[in-house]
């Protein structure tokens, strides 16, 4: 096989990446850093769907230059702190880089003992990885590997990594969220009044009434689709978050709270984890181990291949379901600081 | 030797708990809680007495609780130096909780119900370091020891008792923790075993050096035994009530110093090992004897009657450890046998200074002139008191220091029979000059003996029973002697 | 039913915490009776795996039914109760639940207002200590790793104030630890091809005198070590524990930082072998010149600190000065001393923390000058603080004193006599601090019994912290009285081999 | 030199992974700390998706859209499933330690009305 | 079919240069805003329909990407038109001739 990188379209890609981290860290303004952070993230899910790992990318398009970035800017938006000041402390700064580079160069010294890009022999492909591609659809009929893998062999992480999007979502709710009663008792001042509100459009209010019915289709076909076609839950849940994210930019909080209101936000958030953890709960008193679908056979539908491929089903729509409320929830708590009335 | 499984260390052990218990819950009635204590003491003398006979046949009690780690237990052993040891103290917790009723009541101190619980804390720890089998246990009790005893030595809560305690836990603490750990943790890493064993246990170590490091690591670690640089707190702790001070001086603390020390010289060491290793005994020797003579110097120039007392307490441990550090069986028997004598003695001192100064509230020689015609009974115990201290017959110090000086003359350190020749002169030197002046000197301010008075029985009836100590053991010697030879003829098998 | 145990230790709080997410919203009273019912359930089953574990051996469980493949080694995600961990997983769900009685009315006073999802995130940060603790597989290891992280950054922002720039700090450098953890991962598992611990300890040998390798157990190390304030990163903690609410302190000091050392520990001991250890000398030695340094230097802060809670927390970073040293000494005494001070210090802490809030509860704040009379304010939980320092100091018979008893002996096996040093000065620096609160409480104030004195009114915490106080004190001594039954049953035997003889 | 470009995206990894852990730590500007945190996250995650990467992979979709045909005959031709899956958790992990770490920010610079660190330790000092 | 395909995708690309100069060079915002917006939206199209005719025999495919259009067509000069409107808001002058 070559000794040359095998992507050599990725090398630019792979440059251009750090290039933007390097700007994205060095803009003054911290509104174009957020931007740019999104680019960078953009630039990544590239490399990796380069890579063959389109759900990977499809995620972090989502996720990283799509959510995180409206995270980052609707923090600065009801802050108002655009422009970092310069700083002093150089030396420190210098310390600091000669630490890491010291870093650097001791992980840098590992690299010889690597095996190479893209050997399909290196330990990592070959021992076991491929299990699951030739076991897959025996098991449980689903052709996306990543999909069973990700809900079947290894379940259990992907009910935590759900119980980390519920964790954030509680954490960031009991940070920010302030209720009327405490505001009156000396909070700090209401976010600052907004410069521009999106809202005001109507270009704009039209435009994503018209959009938000399409991306909801799209995310639900996500979801559904996931054992044949990139995506899943995740991808699915961020996509159905982001299309009331939209509304709320668009139009307003308070329409968006209108149809979702905090009680039932954060009860589905909870909601979406117990149905995960109440699925591999059905699969104990089926007589399995936790999370073992194959013993679901005799409520759903099928033989236990199906079964598997049923409750994975299942636990995607758990995490649809807790992702997509925790992003909105997420999202009204960052862009209303908490007060659940009005901001970005 | 053969060995008995018996319960009953324990038992005598937990008495004095129990007694502790009782004295809590009972705070309110102060008799009732006293007779608790002298119910508790007599059960306590009633089972030491019972295991004398077969201790004397040379039997020990054994009594494993718990393990604690590998191979070394919570494990108690009764044999003839412990017994000796637990029934001085017994037998002096009578006459100290006597004469701390009559001294405590009368002035109307605070936190009675405190100072007897600990007090009677102090006693079952004591006791139990006399008993414990190892040097973990010995370990263990020694700190309670040292923890118990806080809230006596700082009863008053005033500055000075807190600046007395805190003096009192840093000496005991800093060098139990930082010296006496570490070295029995090292003697464990090595030999993986702390019992007291007639060998001793580092007989197979063969570096000298590791060997001296230890013996001067445990030397001071055990500070409760006042060698000297680490003697600073025993001054230091005259802030405490008399009693207290009976208590630290004859009674628990600085005799369970004495006695570690002894065990590990013996248990640890072993005496073929400190007498075949010169350089060892030469180091013991040497360290007990300076201490003894430079603390009989000092104690001549102090004018407070305890402090001084204070001081010749220091050297009078360093006669027991000189004696043990001869290591020759006549020299630890005189050694063992020093414990009880001196016991007697130096509580008969100190409670004579308590009632002095409960009497005519005077605290420094200079003002005692004259007092013996006013209160002669409380003098004359004074007399017996040093007599005993001093060595002299009809005491039983007489008899303890004799052995001591056979001892010298038949160990390789000679040099040791001169040390103990001068610093008897030097005790005599302290304390015959307060009991002359007592007696006939003439009085410097008589206006405060116009209104001093006999003291009150509850304080002149322990003077009696332990001055009557000293001299008895003069005369019925041979019980003790007996059970210090056991000791020494088990620890010194050639 | 007792193969699905181990699972059920986990599934106890996470349940717990879901359930309570719900009634926060229908009954807020309901939250935390769930969530200390989850609690029970765990710890129930954490202690009978205790005893499983001591008769049977070590217990493996698959999760979603997928073990060993021929030639694939584990596919899916075990979780394993061995001698080394069964003992924490007791310990940790058992403190938690009484920590979760012991806070309600902490959280009710502190937290007013603000509590709805305190017993959540409680109980999933329990989910995640358990999860670290119990997991067989170094990749779920990491995501046990964020849960815990991210729950206990939200409960020390719960002391608002300077909480939040604390618990941003924390936040800072507990990313770095698990970023770098993660890094770590990822070089094992480029070299050794599988997640399963077992499995990569397995092939580690095989991989020989690997850079990678290396180069991934110190990033791994490094993580732990960000993670559980050992010295060089020790900043974030003072500040998180001092001003984070007392509620979130009293699970997060005994726990966090334990668990931490448990998956170095973990790694060190079976993913890596202490032969590997013992061939790295340079690193071994420098851990334990750190771990003496991180001693002295918590002391000596200690002994400059005026507020309670701030000297506790630099006694929880000297404690975990010792157990890093315990570890790498990486003979026999000192590992045995490390896994029982990991056990032995958590019960510590927590009963220090405890005790500190019942007398933050009633006085409000915790300046060592505010002490004054304080012992006859609330007698029964200055017996419990007291003792609870004695075990700190290492006094016998508690259980403090029979770790630092392996510590010491393992120190002079090999011969690291700084590590002696610093151990036996951080007891004495804590002996000088105890005697100086028992002093200010005690002895600063005219003794009421005096007559003449004015009387001071007892005050004692409510019962509902008041117990679990005493509770955890008294664990402190039978644990100490039953420490060589563990040592001998259990913690002998998760030492390798290697050392076992 | 070789080995250097044929790993060369260990190179970028370190690379990234040296920008973040910088800005992490010497950053005095909280956002940027944030920003600097998800750069070492999506270093580490680029890292092991190139561990995982195979020459001339096909993605690993096991449908005749993709051209697959199952029963899968060359392993070698499938990209590596495990590494992705690892990498979706952390993508997730990281979006939401960003999220609370926001959070926070926005707290701290309501009391402080900066995100300057040094300001807001002065603050706070006083 | 081919050849259609890419001569479309080389005049998207054209496009696209000619709106990053214009991104770069215009005197003012709203102008730099009105060639992104422009020619942003037209060179992707293009590019877009010239992929369709690269692959001609998937009707699957060129619905999607039909779609994908669609939505770019909408969303794209929304985007350029709230941010010219926020400029408009937040104050930015136009340019003028006489402006220098």
């Amino acid at each position: 096989m070559s000794t040359l990188p095998i992507w050599q379209f990725d090398v630019l890609l792979l440059i251009l990446v750090v290039l933007f981290a390097v700007v994205a860290l060095s803009i003054r303004n911290l509104m174009g850093a957020a931007v740019v952070f999104g680019a960078y993230s953009f630039m990544m899910c590239l490399i990796w769907a380069g890579m063959g790992a389109v759900d990977v990318a499809f995620t972090e398009a989502a996720v990283g230059a799509g959510v995180s970035t409206v995270f980052v800017v609707s923090t600065l938006y009801n802050t108002g702190a655009t422009v970092q000041p310069r700083t002093g402390g150089l030396a420190f700064k210098l310390f600091i880089g000669v630490v890491v580079t010291i870093a650097g160069a001791f992980l840098l010294s590992a690299l010889p003992d690597f095996p190479e890009w893209g050997a399909s022999d290196s330990p990592v492909n070959a021992k076991v990885a491929p299990y699951y591609i030739l076991n897959t659809i025996a098991d449980s009929h689903v052709p996306n590997v990543v999909t069973s893998v990700l809900a079947d062999y290894r379940g259990f992480d992907t009910l935590l990594e759900t119980t980390v999007v519920f964790i954030a979502c509680i954490a960031i709710y009991s940070i920010l969220r302030v209720d009327k009663a405490k505001l009156e008792a000396g909070e700090p001042a209401a976010a600052p009044v907004p410069r521009y509100d999106p809202g005001d459009s109507l270009i704009v209010r039209q435009a994503s009434r018209f959009m938000v019915p399409f991306m909801q289709l799209f995310a639900l076909y996500v979801i559904a689709h996931g054992h044949y076609s990139p995506g899943g839950g995740f991808q699915g849940g961020v996509i159905l978050g982001a299309s009331l994210i939209l509304l709320a930019i668009s139009f307003d909080l308070k329409s968006l709270l209108r149809q979702w209101s905090e009680k039932t936000l954060m009860l589905l958030v909870a909601a979406g984890v117990f149905l995960y953890a109440a699925v591999g709960l059905a699969c104990m008193f089926m007589g399995g181990n936790y999370l073992d679908y194959g013993f679901l056979d005799s409520i759903l539908p099928g033989e236990q291949d199906m079964a598997r491929s049923h409750g994975i089903l299942l636990v995607e729509i758990g995490v649809g379901i807790t992702v997509m409320f925790s992003m909105i929830a997420i999202h009204i708590n960052l862009a209303s600081n908490g007060r659940f009335d009005r901001g970005l | 030797m053969e060995s008995i499984e018996s319960f009953t260390p324990v038992w005598i052990i937990l008495t004095s708990s129990v007694a502790a218990l009782l004295i809590a819950l009972l705070g309110r009635w102060p008799n009732v809680r006293e007779s608790c204590i002298f119910a508790a003491a007599a059960i306590k003398l009633g089972l030491l007495l019972s295991l004398v006979p077969d201790v004397l046949k040379g039997k020990l009690y054994e009594f494993e609780v718990m393990e604690l780690i590998p191979d070394v237990g919570l494990a108690f052993k009764v044999d003839a130096l412990g017994l000796l040891f637990a029934l001085v103290s017994v037998s002096l917790w009578i006459p100290t909780t006597i004469f701390s009723m009559g001294f405590l009541r009368p002035l109307k101190r605070h936190a009675q119900t405190r100072f007897f619980f600990f007090f009677a804390i102090a006693i079952s720890s004591a006791v139990g370091v006399a008993f414990s089998a190892n040097l973990l246990t010995l370990f263990i009790f020694y700190e309670v020891l040292s923890l118990s005893t806080y809230p006596l030595v700082t009863h008053h809560q005033d500055d000075d008792a807190i600046k007395g305690g805190r003096k009192y836990l840093t000496y005991l603490l800093g060098t139990s923790v930082a010296l006496a750990l570490p070295a029995m943790i090292i003697v464990y890493e090595r030999t993986g075993n702390l019992n007291f064993t007639n060998g001793g246990v580092l007989a197979d170590v063969t570096s000298t050096t590791l060997l001296v490091v230890l013996l001067v690591m445990f030397l001071f670690g055990f500070a409760k035994a006042g060698l000297m640089p680490f003697h600073a707190w025993l001054p230091g702790a005259m802030v405490a009530p008399a009693p207290v001070s009976a208590l630290l001086h004859a009674v628990a603390v600085v005799k369970v110093g004495v006695f570690s020390i002894i065990r590990v010289l013996t248990g640890i060491f072993g005496v073929d090992l400190l007498a075949k290793t010169p350089s060892l005994s030469t180091i013991v020797c040497v360290l007990a004897a300076i201490t003894l003579i430079v603390a009989s110097l000092i104690a001549l120039t102090q004018d407070n009657i305890k402090s001084r007392l204070a001081y010749s307490t220091i050297g009078q441990l360093s006669y027991i450890i000189l004696g043990v550090g001869l290591a020759t069986k006549i020299g630890i028997a005189g050694a063992a046998l020093h414990i009880p004598m001196h016991a007697f003695g130096k509580i008969t001192l100190f409670l004579c200074a308590g009632a002095i100064y409960q009497a005519c509230g005077a605290k420094c020689i200079s003002e005692i002139h004259g007092i013996g015609h006013k209160f002669p009974m409380t003098m004359t115990a004074f007399f017996i008191g040093s007599l005993c201290v001093i060595g002299l017959p009809p005491t039983g110090g007489f008899i303890s220091k004799w052995y001591l000086l056979n001892g010298s003359l038949d160990s390789a350190q000679q040099w040791a029979f001169a040390v103990f020749l001068t610093s008897s002169l030097l005790n005599a030197a302290y304390f015959l000059p307060i009991v002359y002046k007592a007696f006939f000197a003439k009085p410097t301010d008589t206006a405060r003996l116009e209104k001093a008075k006999e003291p009150p029985p509850m304080t002149v009836v322990p003077l009696f029973i332990t001055s009557a100590g000293c001299l008895l053991l003069f005369f019925f010697s041979d019980k003790l002697f007996k059970l210090a030879d056991t000791f020494a003829k088990m620890y010194t098998v050639q | 039913m007792t193969e699905q145990l181990p699972t059920i230790i986990i599934l106890g709080p996470l349940l717990g915490a879901t359930l309570a997410a719900f009634a926060a919203w229908f009954r807020p009273r309901l939250s935390q009776p769930l969530v200390v019912l989850g609690l029970v359930i765990s710890s129930a089953a954490a202690l009978k795996l205790v005893f499983i574990v001591a008769d049977a051996g070590a217990q493996e469980y698959w999760l979603g039914g997928w073990s060993r493949e021929q030639g694939y080694g584990v596919v899916g995600i075990q979780i394993t109760v061995d001698y080394l961990n069964t003992l924490l997983l007791a310990a940790v769900s058992g403190i938690a639940l009484l920590t979760s009685v012991y806070t309600r009315r902490l959280v009710d006073t502190e937290l007013a207002g603000r509590q709805r999802y305190f017993y959540a995130l409680f109980s999933l940060l329990v989910t995640g200590l358990l999860g670290i603790t119990i997991t067989g597989d170094i990749f779920n290891l990491y995501v046990f790793m964020e849960i815990a992280a991210l729950s206990s950054y939200a409960l020390i922002a719960y002391g608002k104030g300077r909480a939040y720039m604390a618990a941003f700090n924390y936040l800072i450098m507990g990313t770095m630890g698990a970023c770098l953890y993660l890094l770590g991962v990822g070089f094992i598992f480029a070299k050794s091809g599988t997640l399963n611990i077992d499995d990569v300890s397995a092939s580690i040998p095989a991989l020989g005198q690997s850079q990678a390798l290396f180069v991934g157990f110190v990033l791994i190390l490094l993580g732990a070590w960000a993670k559980m304030a050992f010295f060089p990163f020790h900043g974030w903690l003072p500040n998180a524990y001092v001003h984070g609410p007392t509620a979130s302190t009293a699970i997060l000091a005994p726990l966090a930082t334990k668990v931490a050392i448990y998956a170095m520990l973990r790694i060190m001991v079976t993913v890596y072998s202490i032969k590997y250890i013992n061939s790295s000398p340079g690193i071994q030695s420098l851990a334990l010149y750190l771990s003496s340094l991180a001693i002295v230097v918590a002391s000596f802060f200690s002994l400059t600190q005026i507020n309670l809670k701030k000297l506790a927390s630099y006694f929880v970073l000297s404690e975990i000065g010792y157990m890093v040293g315990g570890a790498w000494l990486a003979n026999k005494p000192g590992l045995t001393g490390a896994m029982v001070h990991v056990v032995a210090d958590a019960a510590m802490t927590s009963a220090l923390f405890m005790a500190i809030g019942c007398i933050v509860y009633r006085l409000g704040q915790a300046q060592l000058d505010d002490l004054k009379g304080v012992f006859f304010k609330m007698p029964v939980t200055m017996a419990a603080f007291v003792v609870t320092m004695a075990a700190l100091i290492g006094v016998p018979p508690t259980c403090g004193f029979f770790s630092k008893w392996y510590l010491i002996e393992g120190a002079a096996k090999a011969d690291a006599w700084h590590f002696v040093a610093a151990l036996l000065l951080s007891s004495l620096v804590k002996a000088i601090i105890l005697f100086r609160i028992v002093e200010i409480g005690y002895n600063r104030v005219p003794h009421p019994a005096i007559k003449g004195n004015p009387a001071i009114p007892r005050n004692e915490a409510p019962l509902s912290m008041l117990i679990p106080t005493v509770a955890m004190t008294l664990g402190l001594i039978v644990l100490g009285l039953g420490t060589s039954t563990l040592v001998n049953t259990i913690i002998s035997k998760a030492l390798p081999a290697a050392l076992a003889q | 030199m070789e080995k250097l470009i044929a790993n060369f995206n260990y190179v970028i990894v370190v690379i990234l992974m040296m920008i973040g852990l910088w800005s992490m730590l010497a950053q005095k500007n909280l956002i940027k700390k944030c920003i600097g945190m998800a750069i070492f996250q999506t270093g580490i995650i680029l890292f092991f998706i190139s561990i995982g990467a195979k020459d001339n992979a096909l993605i690993p979709i096991l449908t005749e859209a993709a051209n697959h045909t199952y029963p899968v005959s060359d392993v070698s031709k499938v990209a590596n499933p495990l590494t992705q899956i690892l990498m979706l958790t952390a993508i997730v992990v990281g979006v939401a330690t960003l999220g609370v770490a926001l959070a926070l920010a926005q707290k701290i610079y309501q009391q402080h009305s900066s995100f300057d660190e040094d300001e807001i330790l002065e603050n706070e000092r006083k | 079919m081919h050849f259609l395909g890419y001569i479309l995708i080389s005049t998207g690309l054209v496009f696209f240069l000619g709106t990053t100069i214009g991104l770069l060079r215009f005197p003012d915002f709203y102008t730099r805003m009105h060639a992104a917006g422009k020619g942003d939206t037209l060179s992707t199209v293009m590019i877009l329909i010239g992929c369709i005719c690269l692959v001609p025999m998937s009707l699957l495919l060129a619905i999607k990407i039909l779609l994908i259009i669609n939505f770019i067509f909408i969303g794209s000069p929304t985007a350029t038109h709230a941010m010219m409107d926020a400029g408009n808001k937040a104050g930015a002058t136009p340019w003028r001739k006489d402006s220098k």
